[in-house]
C-alpha cells in the first residue's frame, strides 16, 4: 500500500488544489479551474460526488449509520481525527477521513479491518465513478490510482 | 400488504414433494418384492432431491449462516418450521444410513438387516410428516390461505410424484399412479366444494376457477396432471412411451397443484 | 478536456509533497484519544441535554424541546411551556432532525465561476464573500441612492436585526411576501377592528366555528395551536362547517363540508348575513351601539345577496345556507369563522374577508369567549421588551415597488407595510426602480413566484440586477441565479426572540436558540449584518455595538423576571398577570385618561389620537377604528381608493370575478393550490422522512369532470392556463400564459369545475430526496440497492408556479393564486 | 407487570403524521420501512364524502401470530406485554412476517434482522411515553397499563365504545380504537406498511 498515494487522495477530496501543491503536481490548469472543479465534484450547491459513505450508500443525512460504524471504529481502537480548518469535511465517514485512517493505520490487521467492514464496501464504487464524472486532472487519474491501492 | 415469502418458497413447497413422494412410493412399491435398483435409486433420489431443496431454504434465509439456530432452538415448539427443519435434518440423516446400508450390501440383492428396517420405518413416518408439513407451514401464512386446509392435496400430490417418478424408473407403479389420480380427482372436488360454502372463500375458489389462476388450474392442475394420464394409462396400458408421458403429465399437475396452493390469495 | 494527465511520476514526486508535509500541507491528522461509549437501543437513552428552543418549520413557530447528546440532535418534542402550541408539535417539527442533516444542504460560501446561471461555482471564504459584499453596498450607499439595494425576504423570524441593518443602511426596499400571502385577510380585519390585522377566534371555548376555505389541519399560520383548540373544542360538543373547493383534511375533519366554487365565499358569507337580518336572529343592540353602521341599512344592503344567488354562484344549497344562519346566529355568543387563503387569496378576496368578519359582529361574538376575538400584539409585548438601543431612524430615501401605488390598501395602514411581492420583478424588467444589488434572504422567488419564468429571466440578467447575493439553507432556482451563495443556518443552529398572535389571548416571549453549533460554515444573519455593517462603516456599525449575539439578548431579554438565563431555561416566558384580551372595547376610560381630551361626534381624541368613544353616556376604549366602533363601513378604504382613484366600496360587497362566469360556460376549470400537512412550500421536500410521507403532486379531478373530457385515472394531460380577463389587472388581457403536463388523480373531494394541484412539488435541484431522484447528480453509478434508498425516485413531482399568473387584487395587490382559468386536455404518455 | 396497551381516538386525530415522523426520528428506521404511518381513507361520493385518518401500528397481540410463528424464538414476549425481536436470535426466516395480518414487522437490512414497534419499551423504562404519544398533537394516542382502572387508558376505554383493527385475525390485539365513523373495515384490507409501489410515475412513458 503507498501511503503517499493515499494521503494525496485524501487532500485532494477534503480541500481545493493549492499554488505549491499545483506546483507539485505540474497541472497547467489555472487555480480557479480546478477549485470550481473541487466545488463541482465534492461541495455543491449540488455535488456531483459527495464524499460521504452515507450519502453514498443512499442514506440521505450526514452523520447517519455510516459515520457512527466508524466512530466505533475509531473508539474502539483509541483514534481521533483533526481536521485542518477550511477544510470541506463535516463526518467522519469522508473519504479524506477514512484514508487519513488507513495510511495511520497500515500496514496492519486494522488496516484490513478499516478496509474490510468502512472503506471498500463503498469506496470502490464511489471512486469509479468519481473517475468517470470528473472533468479535470488530476482528479479523475487520483481515483484511479488509489482505486488500485485500496482493491 | 408486504409479501414475505417469495419464488424460492413457492420452489421449495413445489419441489419438497418429490423427495417425500419417493421415498413413500418405492416403500409401497417395494413391499411385493422390491426390485434393487429401484430400492436404490429411492434412496439417492431423495436424499440428492431434498439435500438441494434445503440449500434453497438456507438460501433464503435473510441471515443463512443462522439456519442451525432452526434446528438447535426448541424454544417455540408451536412453531412450524421449527419442527420442519429439525424433520428435514432428520430424513437426511435417515436417508444417510439407507444409502449407507443399500451400498455396503454383498451381494447387492440381499435383503437388508434388520437395523435398516427400524430406520425403514422411521423413514416412512418422517416423510409421511414431510407430506403434510407444507400445509401447517403455510397455515400460518395470510398469503396462502387455501395452503391451510389442503394437508390432504399436499400429501396425494406428493404421493402422485413419487408414483410418476417410480413410473419413469420402470417400476411397477402404474395401478398406484391410477387410485392415486382418482383419490386426487376426489380431493379436489371436495376441497372445492368445501371453499364454496365458505361466504370469504367464494372469492378464493373465483379467483382458481374463473379467475387470474384458471389457466393454469384447469389446464395443468386438472387437464393435464389428472384427465390426460387417466386417460392415457387407461387406453394404452402396455405402451412404455405412453405411460412414460403420463408421468411426467402426473409431475407438471401435481407441481401445479401444489404453486397454486402457495400463490392464490396472496 | 486538458491533454495533460497526471502520470505515475508525477503523483509519486506530489505524494511526496502532499506525504511529507502530511502535517504542514494541511492533511487529515490522526490522534490517539482513550474515550469510548456504548451504543443503546433506542436512540434518547442515557446523558441526554434538553434544549428548549421554538421551531420554523412553518410560520407558527411552536416552542420545542430538542434532545442532544454528544453535540448531535436526535429527536424532538414539544415545548410544554409554550403557550400557543402547549407542548404539541407536528410532523414537520419532529422531522427536524432530516433538514438539520441533510446532506443537500449550502454549508460553504460559494462565488460563481463564469456566467450567472452557468452552476459553476467554487469555495470562498467568508472574508472574501464579506470583503466583495461590503465594497458592493459600500459603493450603492455612498452614490447617495440607498434604494437601489434591495433586500427580498421569504419567511422572516428576525425582523429585528434586518429592519435595523436596512434602517441603518437607509434602504426602504425591502420586500416581503406578504401580499402572496394574507394581505387580503389583514386589510379586512385592519378595516374593520383596527386593532389588529389578525383575527385569533375562541375555537376551544366555542360551540360552532364557520370556516371559510381555512385549513388549520394541514396549513394555516396558526396550524397546530388552531388545530388542537378545535379537537378540544370537538371534545365538547361543538360543530365546525367546512366551505372549501376541495375536501382539505380540515374539510373531511369538519361535521359538514360543502364544495364551493372559489372565490364565492364571501357572497356566501353576505347571504348568512341576509338570513340572520331577515329572521331577526342578529344581536340588533350589540350590532347599533358598536359599530358604525345602523342594522336596519346593514340589512337593506345584504337583501340583495339571497341564498339562492349564493346556491347559483357557489354551489351550496340555498336550504343549507339557512338552516347553517340558524344555528350560527343560534349558538352566540359562542360562534366564530375563520378563514385565511381560502376566501382572501383571490380577486375580490378584501371584501371576501370584510363580510366574514362582520358576519360575527352581526350576533354580537366580538371580543366574548368562544366567540371572534383578536389581540393587539401580533408578537411579543414590544413596550415591556423594547429592542436595545441605538435604533436606526427609518430611510427618506423612497421605493416605488415597495409603496405599489397603483393597489391603494397595501400599504394603507403606518404600522403595517404590506407590499405587493409578485409585481417586484416586472415592475424590475419594465425599469420602474433601478436595483444595483438584490439580497435575497429565505426566499425562493425563482421557483415560488407566481410567474416564476419572468422572476428568473429577470435574475438572469446581470443588467437589471446587477449584483445578487443569496442566503439560504438549501440550493435553489434562486440561488442558482446568485452570484454569492452564503450558507445560512437551520433555525435549529441560530439565536431569535419570536413569537405569534397568541391563540390563548394572552402575548408571550419565545427565545429561539443554537441546539446545536452551526454546521459546515453556515451563519445567521446576526452575525452577518453586523459584519457587513462594520465593513460598510459609514456609521451604520454604530447600530451594531454588541460583540457577540448572546450580548445582545442578554440585553433584550433582561426585563424578563430571571432575564436571558431563564429564557435560555425555559423557552418562554407569559406575564402570569396578564388576562386574555376578552370584550377589551367595553373598558371604561378612567378620569386621568380622559384628562385633557376632547370629544368630536363620539370620538374621544387625545394629545396623540383619538383613545376611546362615547357609548350611551359612558366613555369607553372601543376600537382602533378612525370611528373607534367596528367600520362595517368604512370611509377610509373608500378615501384611500379615491386617492388612487379607484372605487372602493365601504360596505363588504360581491363583485364575481371578471370572466369565469363565461370561460366555466366554455368548459374551462378554475385551477387552485393547496398545502399537504407534511409539508411547508418546498423547502421540507428536503426532509427525506416528510417526503417519504408525500412526494407526488397528481391533478385532482372531480370523476364526471374527468369522463366528460375523457380522462381516466392515470391519464397525462396538459393543463394551459390563461391571464385574467381584467381591466384593472397588469397585462389582464385574457392571453395565453403557459402550460404543465401532470396526470390525472380522481377524487370525489372536488368541486367538479375545479382543478387542485399541491404546490409542495416540482424540484430539479435539491439532492435525490426532494427532487425525486431527477437531481441525478448525487446518484452517480450504479451502487447496490441499499436500505434508505429513494424508493420514491421516479414519481411524479409537477411545478404549478410557472403557469400561475400575475393577478394583483385591484383594491389590495393581494396576488388571486386561486383564479387561475385552464384548459386541460388528455395528451399520449406524457411524451 | 402490566398489560401494556395503546388507545387512539379517531374522532381527533387530524391526521397530521407526528407519531410516524417521531418513530421514524426515534429509530432512524430506514426508508421504504414502517413501524407507524396513517392511513388515509375516502369515503362516500361528491358531494357528500369525506376522508377517514387512521394511525396504525403493531398491536402487540396477546395471542401474537408472529411470535408462535418464529422458529428460533427471536420473538420474545417482555415482563409487560411489549413483543419485541431480539437481534442475535433472529435468522430472516421472516414466518414472523408471513404471520402478522397487520404487516407492522419489516426486514431491517442494517441491523440484518426482522424489526417491529418496540411500544419504546426503553423510553417506558425510564417512565416516559412512546415517542408516538409524546408527538401526537392533540393527545389523541393515550398509553398506559390495560388492567389498571385508574389509568388514563382504561378510563377513556370504558368512558367510549372502543373496537380493534382486523378483529376477524383474531389474535386480540391489544392497540384499541375509538371509530364512531366505522372506518376500520374500509383499511381491512392494508397493513402498516406502505404500498412503494402505488405512485404515479412521472417519467414520460
Amino acid at each position: 500500500m503507498n501511503g503517499d498515494v493515499i494521503m494525496l487522495m485524501s487532500r485532494l477530496v477534503s480541500t481545493e488544489i493549492d499554488a505549491p501543491l499545483r506546483e507539485a503536481l505540474g497541472c497547467p490548469e489555472p487555480l480557479e479551474d480546478l477549485s470550481a472543479e473541487f466545488c463541482r465534484l465534492f461541495v455543491g450547491p449540488r455535488p456531483v460526488c459527495p464524499p460521504y459513505a452515507s450519502v453514498r450508500r443512499g442514506e440521505p443525512m450526514i452523520g447517519g449509520r455510516a459515520e457512527r460504524r466508524l466512530k466505533e471504529f475509531a473508539a474502539r481502537h483509541g483514534l481521533d481525527v483533526v481536521v485542518p480548518p477550511g477544510f470541506a469535511v463535516l463526518a467522519l465517514d469522508h473519504l479524506g477521513v477514512e484514508l487519513a485512517l488507513l495510511h495511520h493505520l497500515s500496514p496492519g490487521p486494522v488496516a484490513e479491518e478499516l478496509l474490510d467492514d468502512h472503506v471498500r464496501p463503498w469506496a470502490l464504487g464511489y471512486l469509479r465513478s468519481l473517475e468517470e464524472s470528473a472533468r479535470l486532472e488530476p482528479y479523475a487519474s487520483a481515483a484511479r490510482w488509489c482505486r488500485e491501492e485500496i482493491t | 400488504m408486504t409479501v414475505a415469502w417469495g419464488p424460492l418458497l413457492a420452489a421449495y413447497v413445489v419441489l419438497v414433494g418429490l423427495p417425500t413422494g419417493l421415498t413413500l412410493m418405492t416403500w409401497w412399491v417395494g413391499r411385493s418384492g422390491a426390485s434393487v435398483r429401484l430400492e436404490r435409486i429411492g434412496a439417492w433420489g431423495a436424499l440428492v432431491a431434498l439435500v438441494a431443496i434445503s440449500v434453497l431454504l438456507v438460501a433464503d434465509l435473510g441471515r443463512p449462516e443462522r439456519f442451525h439456530l432452526m434446528l438447535v432452538r426448541f424454544d417455540n415448539l408451536a412453531s412450524p418450521i421449527s419442527w420442519g427443519a429439525k424433520l428435514i435434518a432428520l430424513k437426511i440423516l435417515l436417508l444417510l444410513l439407507v444409502v449407507h446400508a443399500v451400498e455396503r450390501r454383498r451381494p447387492p440383492d440381499r435383503p437388508l438387516p434388520r437395523l435398516t428396517k427400524v430406520v425403514a420405518v422411521l423413514l416412512l413416518a418422517v416423510s409421511f410428516a414431510l407430506a403434510l408439513y407444507p400445509a401447517a407451514l403455510l397455515a400460518r401464512s395470510w398469503a396462502s390461505p387455501l395452503a391451510g386446509g389442503a394437508g390432504v392435496l399436499f400429501v396425494l400430490t406428493a404421493l402422485l410424484m413419487g408414483a410418476a417418478v417410480v413410473v419413469l424408473l420402470g417400476g411397477e407403479g402404474r395401478t398406484a399412479l391410477l387410485g392415486l389420480l382418482a383419490a386426487s380427482a376426489v380431493a379436489l372436488a371436495v376441497e372445492a366444494l368445501a371453499l364454496a360454502g365458505r361466504p370469504g372463500d367464494r372469492l378464493l375458489l373465483a379467483e382458481l376457477t374463473t379467475g387470474g389462476s384458471a389457466p393454469l388450474f384447469w389446464g395443468v392442475a386438472v387437464g393435464a396432471g389428472l384427465l390426460l394420464p387417466a386417460a392415457g394409462l387407461l387406453t394404452l396400458p402396455r405402451n412404455r412411451v405412453v405411460t412414460a408421458l403420463c408421468a411426467v403429465a402426473v409431475l407438471a399437475g401435481a407441481a401445479a397443484t401444489r404453486y397454486l396452493l402457495f400463490a392464490v390469495g396472496s | 478536456m486538458s491533454t495533460w494527465t497526471l502520470t505515475r511520476r508525477d503523483l509519486l514526486r506530489a505524494a511526496a509533497v502532499a506525504g511529507v508535509g502530511a502535517a504542514g500541507l494541511g492533511g487529515i491528522e490522526v490522534v490517539h484519544r482513550m474515550t469510548t461509549e456504548p451504543r443503546a437501543a433506542g436512540k434518547t437513552v442515557g446523558a441526554v441535554r434538553r434544549v428548549a428552543s421554538m421551531c420554523q418549520m412553518c410560520t407558527t413557530a411552536c416552542g420545542i424541546i430538542a434532545n442532544v447528546k454528544d453535540g448531535r440532535l436526535l429527536t424532538i418534542e414539544g415545548n410544554p411551556a409554550d403557550p400557543n402550541s402547549r407542548g404539541a408539535v407536528c410532523a414537520k417539527g419532529v422531522a427536524g432532525p432530516s433538514i438539520l442533516y441533510d446532506p443537500s444542504r449550502l454549508l460553504y460560501p460559494l462565488r460563481r465561476v463564469g456566467r450567472r446561471g452557468e452552476g459553476r461555482w467554487r469555495r470562498i471564504t467568508w472574508d472574501e464573500a464579506y470583503t466583495e459584499i461590503a465594497d458592493r453596498l459600500r459603493a450603492i450607499r455612498e452614490s447617495g441612492r440607498p434604494e437601489e439595494f434591495a433586500f427580498q425576504q421569504g419567511r422572516n423570524r428576525s425582523t429585528d436585526i434586518v429592519a435595523r441593518f436596512l434602517d441603518a443602511f437607509g434602504t426602504p426596499s425591502a420586500f416581503n411576501h406578504r401580499a402572496l400571502c394574507s394581505l387580503n385577510r389583514r386589510a379586512a380585519i385592519l378595516t374593520t377592528i383596527g386593532d389588529s390585522d389578525w383575527d385569533l377566534g375562541d375555537y376551544e371555548n366555542s360551540r360552532y366555528i364557520l370556516n371559510f376555505g381555512s385549513n388549520w389541519a394541514e396549513a394555516h399560520q396558526g396550524h397546530i395551536p388552531v388545530a388542537t383548540r378545535m379537537m378540544r373544542a370537538r371534545e365538547r360538543g361543538a360543530k365546525i362547517v367546512t366551505f372549501d373547493a376541495r375536501l382539505s383534511n380540515t374539510a373531511a375533519l369538519s361535521d359538514e363540508w360543502y364544495a364551493v366554487r372559489p372565490g364565492t365565499d364571501g357572497l356566501i358569507a353576505l347571504a348568512i348575513s341576509n338570513v340572520i337580518c331577515q329572521e331577526g336572529l342578529w344581536d340588533r343592540e350589540w350590532f347599533d351601539r358598536w359599530t358604525n353602521y345602523p342594522a336596519e341599512k346593514y340589512a337593506e344592503h345584504v337583501r340583495a345577496y339571497t341564498p339562492e344567488m349564493a346556491q347559483a354562484e357557489s354551489g351550496v344549497p340555498a336550504e343549507a345556507i339557512r338552516r347553517i344562519a340558524r344555528e350560527f346566529a343560534g349558538a352566540t355568543p359562542r360562534c366564530t369563522t375563520i378563514c385565511n387563503r381560502g376566501s382572501a387569496a383571490h380577486r375580490n378576496g378584501f371584501h371576501n374577508d370584510r363580510a366574514i368578519t362582520v358576519l360575527n359582529a352581526l350576533v354580537g361574538n366580538m371580543g366574548e369567549e368562544g366567540g371572534w376575538c383578536w389581540h393587539p400584539m401580533s408578537a411579543w409585548d414590544k413596550k415591556a421588551l423594547p429592542e436595545p438601543g441605538p435604533i436606526a431612524p427609518k430611510p427618506t430615501a423612497r421605493s416605488l415597488i415597495a409603496e405599489a401605488k397603483d393597489w391603494p390598501l397595501a400599504n394603507a395602514w403606518q404600522s403595517n407595510k404590506m407590499r405587493v411581492g409578485e409585481i417586484v420583478y416586472l415592475w424590475i424588467k419594465q425599469r420602474r426602480q433601478r436595483i444595483s444589488a438584490l439580497m435575497t434572504y429565505n426566499c425562493d422567488q425563482a421557483w415560488a413566484w407566481p410567474e416564476a419564468n419572468l422572476v428568473r429571466e429577470v435574475l438572469a440578467d446581470e443588467d437589471l440586477v446587477p449584483f445578487h447575493v443569496c442566503l439560504d439553507v438549501m440550493a435553489s432556482e434562486t440561488s442558482n441565479l446568485a452570484d454569492i451563495i452564503l450558507p445560512w443556518t437551520t433555525y435549529l443552529e441560530r439565536w431569535d426572540i419570536d413569537s405569534r398572535p397568541p391563540q390563548g389571548l394572552v402575548d408571550y416571549v419565545g427565545l429561539r436558540q443554537p441546539v446545536v453549533p452551526p454546521l459546515g460554515e453556515s451563519k445567521d444573519l446576526r452575525e452577518i449584518f453586523p459584519e457587513l455593517a462594520r465593513r460598510i462603516g459609514g456609521g451604520m456599525e454604530h447600530y451594531f455595538p454588541w460583540a457577540t449575539q448572546e450580548e445582545y439578548f442578554e440585553q433584550y431579554f433582561a426585563p424578563v423576571p430571571g432575564g436571558f438565563g431563564h429564557m435560555r431555561e425555559a423557552g418562554v416566558h407569559v406575564d402570569p398577570a396578564k388576562k386574555p384580551n376578552y370584550l377589551p372595547y367595553e373598558k371604561e376610560l378612567t378620569a386621568e385618561e380622559l384628562e385633557g381630551t376632547r370629544t368630536e361626534d363620539g370620538v374621544i381624541h387625545g394629545p396623540d389620537g383619538a383613545i376611546g368613544v362615547m357609548v350611551d353616556g359612558t366613555a369607553r376604549r372601543g376600537f382602533g377604528t378612525p370611528s373607534r366602533k367596528v367600520e362595517v363601513h368604512s370611509q377610509f378604504v373608500n378615501d384611500r381608493g379615491r386617492e388612487a382613484d379607484r372605487t372602493i366600496s365601504p360596505l363588504p360587497v360581491y363583485e364575481p370575478i371578471p370572466g369565469h362566469r363565461e370561460q366555466l360556460a366554455q368548459g374551462r376549470l378554475i385551477m387552485i393550490s393547496f398545502k399537504w400537512n407534511v409539508h411547508n412550500a418546498h423547502r421540507t421536500l428536503q426532509s427525506k422522512w416528510l417526503q417519504e410521507i408525500s412526494h407526488t403532486n397528481p391533478a385532482w379531478l372531480n370523476p364526471a369532470t374527468a369522463s366528460g373530457l375523457g380522462l381516466a385515472h392515470g391519464d397525462w394531460i396538459e393543463v394551459t392556463s390563461y391571464r385574467p380577463i381584467d381591466p384593472e389587472v397588469p397585462r389582464g388581457d385574457g392571453s395565453q400564459l403557459g402550460s404543465l403536463r401532470t396526470r390525472v388523480h380522481l377524487t370525489e373531494g372536488i368541486h367538479p369545475q375545479v382543478i387542485a394541484i399541491a404546490h409542495n412539488a416540482g424540484r430539479t435541484t435539491g439532492g435525490p430526496v426532494a427532487s425525486n431522484g431527477r437531481d441525478r447528480a448525487v446518484l452517480v453509478g450504479h451502487e447496490p440497492p441499499d436500505h434508505g434508498r429513494v424508493w420514491w425516485a421516479g414519481s411524479l413531482s409537477v411545478a404549478q408556479n410557472d403557469i400561475l399568473p400575475i393577478y394583483p387584487d385591484p383594491v389590495s395587490g393581494q396576488q388571486a393564486y386561486h383564479d387561475t382559468m385552464v384548459t386541460v386536455r388528455r395528451i399520449e404518455g406524457g411524451a | 407487570m402490566a398489560r401494556l396497551g395503546m388507545l387512539i381516538d379517531l374522532r381527533t386525530c387530524i391526521g397530521c403524521h407526528a407519531c410516524s415522523v417521531a418513530c421514524k426520528a426515534e429509530f432512524d428506521v430506514p426508508l421504504g420501512n414502517f413501524r407507524d404511518t396513517v392511513k388515509y381513507v375516502e369515503e362516500g361520493a361528491y358531494p357528500k364524502v369525506t376522508r377517514h385518518f387512521i394511525p396504525v401500528l403493531c398491536n402487540h397481540c396477546e395471542d401474537a401470530p408472529c411470535l408462535s410463528a418464529c422458529p428460533t424464538g427471536a420473538v420474545v414476549r417482555l415482563d409487560d406485554g411489549q413483543v419485541t425481536i431480539e437481534d442475535g436470535d433472529c435468522n430472516l426466516n421472516r414466518a414472523c412476517m408471513a404471520a402478522c395480518p397487520y404487516d407492522a414487522i419489516y426486514v431491517d437490512e442494517d441491523r440484518g434482522a426482522a424489526a417491529k414497534c418496540t411500544f419504546c419499551d426503553h423510553r417506558t423504562a425510564e417512565g416516559r411515553q412512546p415517542a408516538c404519544v409524546d408527538a401526537c398533537p392533540t393527545n389523541c394516542r393515550v398509553f398506559g397499563d390495560l388492567d389498571d382502572p385508574e389509568s388514563e387508558i382504561a378510563v377513556r376505554a370504558a368512558a367510549n365504545d372502543v373496537t380493534v383493527w382486523k378483529e376477524s385475525a383474531g389474535t386480540r390485539p391489544k392497540v384499541l380504537y375509538v371509530d364512531p365513523k366505522n372506518a376500520l373495515p374500509l383499511i381491512e384490507e392494508q397493513g402498516v406498511q406502505v404500498d412503494t409501489t402505488a405512485d404515479l410515475s412521472g417519467e414520460p412513458a
